[in-house]
């Protein structure tokens, strides 16, 4: 594959993917409020468009409009800079998740994956760390909300990005550890790979002899601290102290209004969406599913990522459904349940798993 | 060499003892201190015999033992953890091991009322594992070793009671002394190994066997490495000129009198004489002067010991002078029966400073014998083993000092480095022992008790006064506290068993050596044939001049009435030094002092010990006290030495003070100084680089 | 293809931007990332020398060992020691400012004689 | 080509991140500055192949101890930097001190240049995790326990530092 192709494809790629994962963001939010308008005995969003259907647009259009506020005393480069980190950082974790195996148009096989490269030999060259690069990235992503939080000089807005920060620092640490069994387990740090891992494990020997070889089986603890530190990762509720409306008003983004405060609202559904990614890829098997061979060939290969988008469906109603039963930690509950519980849980999770590896080999 | 006999076990227990009782020996209770020192003294004592049992008689080599270790190995030189078993070293183990154990029983009584029980008896077997060593090496770097360290110990036991001024320095002159005679031991170890490349006896007497030295061609080296030897003998044996420690030394508790200074440590000169005996024959000059030496400590020694009045004096004077017996037959190459003296010497001596502790025991504390007398009844038993004593140290038969002194009288007579004059001078020692031991005998236990006699003329021996009013009385003061002044009483059994086991050693010791005209045919000189017999004579071709030399080759087809004369001269003047002492000290006893008064000026120089201590305290300890103070300590240490140092502080103090500067306390100032440095280390690895 | 040299003379701007970082500023956190800087330079030098004896082992001098990956090791150790150094000395900086309330060094010069 | 043009433009990223940050007189944008260089190693590090030390740049450096300074400046309020006399010694003879030091080791590797080669990426799996987890837990295990216990003592310390005294 020569570099011009490589780019066109990336390119390509790139927009379809940013195109659907904004899109999916849209609707998420209309889910959202529709889900939980069912959950406490409401309607929900119904008066635009069908079942309020075209809610997420008028959304758009209306923080499009609406006048971008810049406040006195605010330190402006920063002030502009900070949702942007937010939402291309939470945007560049997408380009290491691989959504399926192949797919063919027009003779071109391409993977279903941007950093994903089909090689001479027909293989699929992943990049060796995805994983870690999705973790580089979403440390990176912290500076989003500290800076924010730095530069409207507003004391709400500081408390909120401090005790952001705080947040993500710490549940960074439980949410890598959480992974490490994965990782002892399919001795990969590729993304790629670690699906490969579970599909050819289903058929080689699933579990109990029926089971998929997911990993959700063996690694039960390091999934629900995985779950736990994630929904700190991403702010949400039960541990969205940082925006916690009622103590600090909007937290970090008290400040911020139109497109900017878009930003991070974006920024926080494309992280749900990375981490439920996350989720199916290393615990739910990826795009893995039974194999339905009456369908024509487009759609089977088309398959595997609808089982994808499946699971993370899975996880997305999860967080709503969450969202709409679960009150808010107080913070220093926060903090303790991190340290003192989730990190040695992790811990322990490691070492025992890493005990069985030993074990077994 | 056939059977391994564990002989490095032997000095070992003692310092087991030692050890234990030394960390130890202050939480244990004194019958666990004593019972602990006598287990360990007496299984050496055991396992020594054994030793000697297994190679009895031995031949004509000697059994060793080396331990599988090496001690210091440097270059070529090299000295091993070895021991030694001849007949010579097995004479001494015994006596040692033997007469130590019975000391140490001994102290149990006398010492059992003192301060610092655990300490004496720690000292006491620290000092016989030195002695151990040192008779049990074989070479003699470990033999130096045992030396020091029996000095050590005798330095300890001295100044046993640190408290009193007269007992510290006692132990000081005794060990500074004797560093004077070790420092030409270790001269004479030194030219050993430059011209032997070894110490091993083994090694250098094979060495002198082998290449057949004429006195010509090793003249020099042997005379000089015997004088060197000998000189280290003087000191360690209290000989003329370096034997001024010894009546110092009795500031010690008197059974440490009778095992260091007496029966044991100083007769390790004599014995190293006689061990190198091969280098002592190949250098007749310095047998010479040895016998010289031997012969002027023994007749001074003896007429020093005549106006003594401190009991343990007498005896201390006694011993130099028999000590200078030993020296003198080693100088007329009589070594066997230098070492029958010593060992009788060691059962007689030992014996009499044992009685005469047990007397000071029984007048609870006093030493001077003018306070003693009528003491016959009072302490029979002591009485009787002191007479036995006496009598053997006088030389009467057939006492055990009698043979041992006839031998060395008659070796005297004949050899070519005594001759008639020494052998003479030899006699009148005799008679004078004779006189100042019966006067002791006399002053100690005949006549009347007299406590609180004034003794008027204490001015004239201010030594002797002092001694007996402030030093010797340690023992009394610390014993009154037991018994007060109940009077005169006989010592317990534990006193009395060592001493008469000792005094049966006195009168039947010298029985192995009965010589041959009396019908005898001296066992112990055959005994140590083997060792003595000088490597020359086993050679093919001994030199014409090694004959002379040779002890073995005398003329054994003396008219045996000749032998008789002389030991019947010598006995004659044991008779007479007898009949003066009862003349003047039982039949009249106002007589002296009228003697005394007619040669005032003759008995005050020997009452002040020919003014020797104050001479060597006028010519080496004043200058050497004056060139310290004046050139080497405030000139040298404080110009000098005292000079650099304050004056590199200075220095350093005015560098500091401007180099002080830079510590701006701004850290940035700091990391340009770090980068300068890093920039000069940089640029100097380039420089390097580029040359 | 990149010369080495390239590498290094970055790694030098980098080392020596830090020297005048630690030398210039006054801040003492600026400082303190000063000194970070350092150390990054000095990474990207390992990180360089490591690619470069993967493939050029034959200008080792003769004798030598080479650990492959080494240097990537080191980065790795590198780091930790800049972690724990950034830890306890952010600590340091804190509680210097809660008793001198400044960050200024030049303020904070008690450090002498 | 590719590997020479992105070394030239991610190295001037550095180097001008690194000047960046001695300009800024506000602590913050400083930081902002060096996580920039940071980032911009990281990518100079994947040119090289190191691929695991360029994802431990971003998480360790970029996204743990920077994170750290920015979070200590947002804590203790650090305004812009005054100007104060200062060291005179620094200004004096460090300067012109490194300026000499820079100057002879950059006219070294000029010169040296031709004799060093040059780097490239030899073979897809060399810097890989396997190899480097590898070397870390069998060569230079003791070593990386070593820092581990170090990384503890310091976290102690900081603790200890950072807590207030009552």
């Amino acid at each position: 594959m020569d570099i011009t192709t490589f780019i066109i494809a990336a390119v390509i790629k790139i927009a379809l993917v940013v195109f659907i994962m904004l899109t999916g963001v849209a609707y998420t939010t209309w889910l959202e409020r529709k889900l939980i308008g069912r959950i406490q005995n409401r309607w929900g969003p119904t008066r635009v468009g069908p079942f309020g259907l075209l809610q997420p647009l008028a959304d758009g259009i209306k923080f499009i409009l609406k006048e971008d506020l810049l406040p006195d005393y605010v330190h402006k480069g920063l002030f502009i800079l900070a949702p942007m980190l937010a939402l291309i950082m939470s945007l560049i974790s997408i380009a290491v998740i691989p959504f399926g195996e192949t797919i063919t148009i027009a003779g071109h096989t391409t993977a279903l994956q941007i950093s994903g490269i089909i090689q001479a030999g027909g293989g699929i060259s992943d990049i060796n760390i995805g994983l870690l690069i999705i973790l580089g990235v979403t440390s990176i992503g912290v500076y989003g909300v500290a800076l924010a939080g730095w530069s409207s000089n507003s004391k709400y807005s500081l408390l909120g990005s401090l005790r952001a920060s705080a947040q993500m620092i710490s549940y960074e640490l439980a949410l890598g550890l959480s992974l490490v069994g994965i990782l002892l387990l399919s001795g990969s740090l590729s993304l790629r790979e670690i699906v490969q891992t579970q599909i050819q494990g289903s058929v080689d020997h699933p579990w109990l002899g029926f089971l998929p070889h997911w990993y959700i089986f063996p690694q039960i603890i390091g999934f629900f601290i995985y779950l736990l530190a994630a929904y700190a990762e991403t702010n949400r509720i039960p541990f969205d102290m940082p925006e916690a409306e009622t103590e600090l008003v909007a937290g970090y983004h008290t400040e911020y209004s139109s497109m900017k405060f878009a930003m991070f609202f974006m920024a926080e559904y494309v992280n749900m969406f990375t981490v439920a990614c996350l989720a199916t890829l290393l615990f739910f098997g990826g795009w893995h599913g039974p194999q339905l061979a009456f369908l024509p060939p487009l759609l089977q290969s088309l398959l595997p990522v609808g089982y994808f988008a499946l699971k993370v469906f899975f996880f997305i109603f999860l967080y709503i459904w969450i969202r709409g039963t679960l009150p808010r930690f107080r913070y220093d509950q926060l903090m303790a349940f991190g340290w003192k519980f989730l990190l040695p849980l992790a811990i322990a999770n490691i070492i025992v798993t890493s005990l069985i590896v030993a074990w077994r080999a | 060499m056939t059977k391994n006999l564990y002989l490095w076990v032997i000095p070992l227990l003692p310092l087991v003892g030692a050890a234990i009782n030394g960390l130890f020996g202050r939480r244990f209770k004194n019958a666990m201190v004593s019972a602990v020192a006598l287990l360990f003294t007496a299984v050496s004592f055991g396992w020594a015999a054994w030793a000697v049992y297994s190679v009895w008689p031995g031949g004509a080599t000697a059994h060793i033992e080396t331990l599988p270790f090496p001690w210091i190995t440097a270059g070529s030189f090299s000295a091993p953890f070895g021991f030694y078993l001849d007949q010579l070293s097995m004479i001494m183990v015994l006596v040692v091991t033997g007469v130590g154990f019975l000391i140490h029983i001994y102290s149990v009584g006398y010492m059992s009322h003192e301060g610092g029980y655990y300490r004496f008896f720690a000292y006491l077997n620290l000092f016989m594992f030195f002695m151990l060593t040192l008779v049990l090496a074989n070479n003699y770097l470990l033999m130096f070793v045992g030396w020091e360290g029996v000095g050590l110990a005798s330095y300890l036991l001295i100044g046993f009671y640190f408290l009193k001024d007269s007992a510290a320095n006692a132990g000081k002159k005794a060990f500074i002394v004797n560093r004077i005679g070790d420092f030409a031991f270790l001269i004479g170890m030194f030219l050993l190994i430059q011209h032997f490349g070894s110490l091993n006896y083994d090694t250098v007497f094979g060495k002198i066997a082998e290449a057949h030295f004429s006195p010509e061609v090793g003249w020099g080296f042997f005379t000089i490495t015997a004088l060197c030897l000998m000189f280290g003998a003087t000191g360690k044996s209290a000989q003329v000129p370096l034997y001024v420690w010894l009546p110092d030394a009795m500031e010690g508790p008197t059974p440490v009198s009778a095992l260091i200074h007496a029966a044991t440590m100083v007769t390790a000169g004599i014995y190293m004489i006689a061990r190198s005996h091969a280098i002592f024959n190949l250098a007749p000059h310095a047998l010479e002067i040895v016998a010289i030496i031997g012969c002027l400590t023994a007749i001074f020694a003896a007429t020093m010991g005549l106006a003594q009045t401190d009991i343990k004096r007498v005896l201390a004077y006694s011993t130099v002078s028999q000590l200078g017996y030993m020296f003198l037959a080693c100088g007329v190459a009589a070594y066997a029966a230098g070492i029958f003296h010593l060992m009788t010497h060691a059962f007689f001596k030992a014996l009499l400073f044992l009685g005469a502790g047990s007397v000071i025991h029984a007048v609870g504390g006093e030493q001077d014998m003018r306070r003693m007398g009528g003491l016959r009844t009072k302490i029979p038993v002591t009485f009787w083993v002191v007479t036995i004593a006496t009598i053997a140290i006088a030389g009467i038969p057939p006492f055990a000092g009698f043979f041992s002194k006839d031998q060395i009288l008659g070796a005297v007579f004949h050899s070519p480095y005594g001759g008639p004059v020494i052998w003479a001078v030899g006699v009148i020692t005799a008679g004078l022992t004779s006189f100042y031991m019966f006067r002791l005998w006399f002053m100690t236990f005949f006549g009347e008790y007299k406590p609180d006699a004034d003794l008027g003329d204490a001015h004239l021996a201010p030594t002797a006064h002092a001694a007996s009013a402030h030093g010797a009385d340690a023992h009394g003061s610390g014993h009154d506290d037991g018994h007060g002044h109940g009077g005169v009483h006989e010592s317990p059994w534990v006193m009395l068993a060592p001493l008469v086991i000792l005094a049966v050693l006195s009168v039947a010791g010298g029985w192995v050596g009965i010589p041959e005209f009396i019908g005898g045919n001296n066992k112990i000189e055959h005994f140590l044939a083997p060792v003595m017999e000088s490597p020359a004579v086993a050679g093919e071709q001994p030199a014409p001049a090694m004959k002379v030399l040779d002890p073995i080759s005398r003329p054994e087809e003396k008219p045996t009435n000749e032998e008789l004369l002389l030991a019947g001269t010598s006995v004659a003047a044991a008779i007479f030094g007898f009949f003066f002492a009862w003349l003047l000290y039982y039949k009249k006893p106002e007589l002296p002092d009228r003697i005394t008064s007619k040669i005032h000026g003759i008995y005050t120089m020997v009452l002040h010990k020919y003014y020797v201590d104050e001479g060597y305290g006028a010519i080496f300890v004043k200058p050497l006290l004056a060139l310290s103070t004046v050139v080497f300590w405030r000139g040298v240490d404080q110009g000098v030495i005292d000079g650099l140092v304050n004056g590199a502080g200075a220095t350093s103090k005015g560098i500091g003070n401007e180099l002080r500067r830079m510590q701006s306390g701004n850290i940035r100032s700091y990391a340009a100084w770090v980068a300068i440095g890093g920039a000069a280390v940089l640029a100097y690895m380039i420089w390097l680089g580029v040359k | 293809m990149v010369p080495l040299s390239w590498y290094l003379i970055l790694s030098a701007v980098l080392f020596c931007l830090g020297v005048f970082g630690f030398l210039l500023k006054r801040n003492i956190i600026t400082i303190f990332m000063s000194i970070e800087l350092m150390l990054n330079a000095v990474n990207l030098s390992f990180v360089a020398f490591a690619n470069y004896w993967n493939t050029h082992l034959d200008k080792l001098p003769s004798g030598a060992q080479m650990v492959p990956l080494s240097g990537h090791v080191f980065v790795f150790f590198v780091m930790v020691v800049a972690a724990a150094e950034a830890a306890v000395g952010l600590a340091i900086i804190i509680s210097v400012f809660r008793t001198r309330e400044t960050l200024n060094v030049d303020r904070v010069n008690l450090l002498k004689l | 080509m590719v590997h020479q043009v992105l070394f030239i433009v991610f190295g001037l990223i550095c180097v001008a991140g690194a000047i960046n940050l001695l300009l800024q007189r506000h602590p913050i944008n400083s930081a902002l500055s060096l996580v920039v260089v940071m980032a911009s190693l990281a990518l100079i590090y994947l040119l090289l192949g190191a691929e695991f030390v360029a994802a431990i740049q971003v998480i360790v450096y970029a996204g743990a101890i920077m994170v750290l300074f920015v979070f200590v400046i947002m804590l203790l309020n650090a305004g812009e930097e005054e100007r104060t006399r200062g060291s005179r010694v620094a200004l004096i003879l460090g300067v012109p001190g490194v300026i000499i030091l820079a100057a002879t080791v950059g006219w070294l590797l000029v010169t040296g240049s031709g004799q060093l080669g040059s780097v490239t990426i030899a073979s897809s799996d060399f810097g890989e995790t396997h190899a480097i987890a590898r070397l870390l837990f069998k060569d230079f295990l003791l070593p990386f326990e070593i820092t581990s216990v170090l990384i503890l003592i310091a976290i102690m310390g900081a603790v200890v530092l950072g807590k207030r005294e009552s």
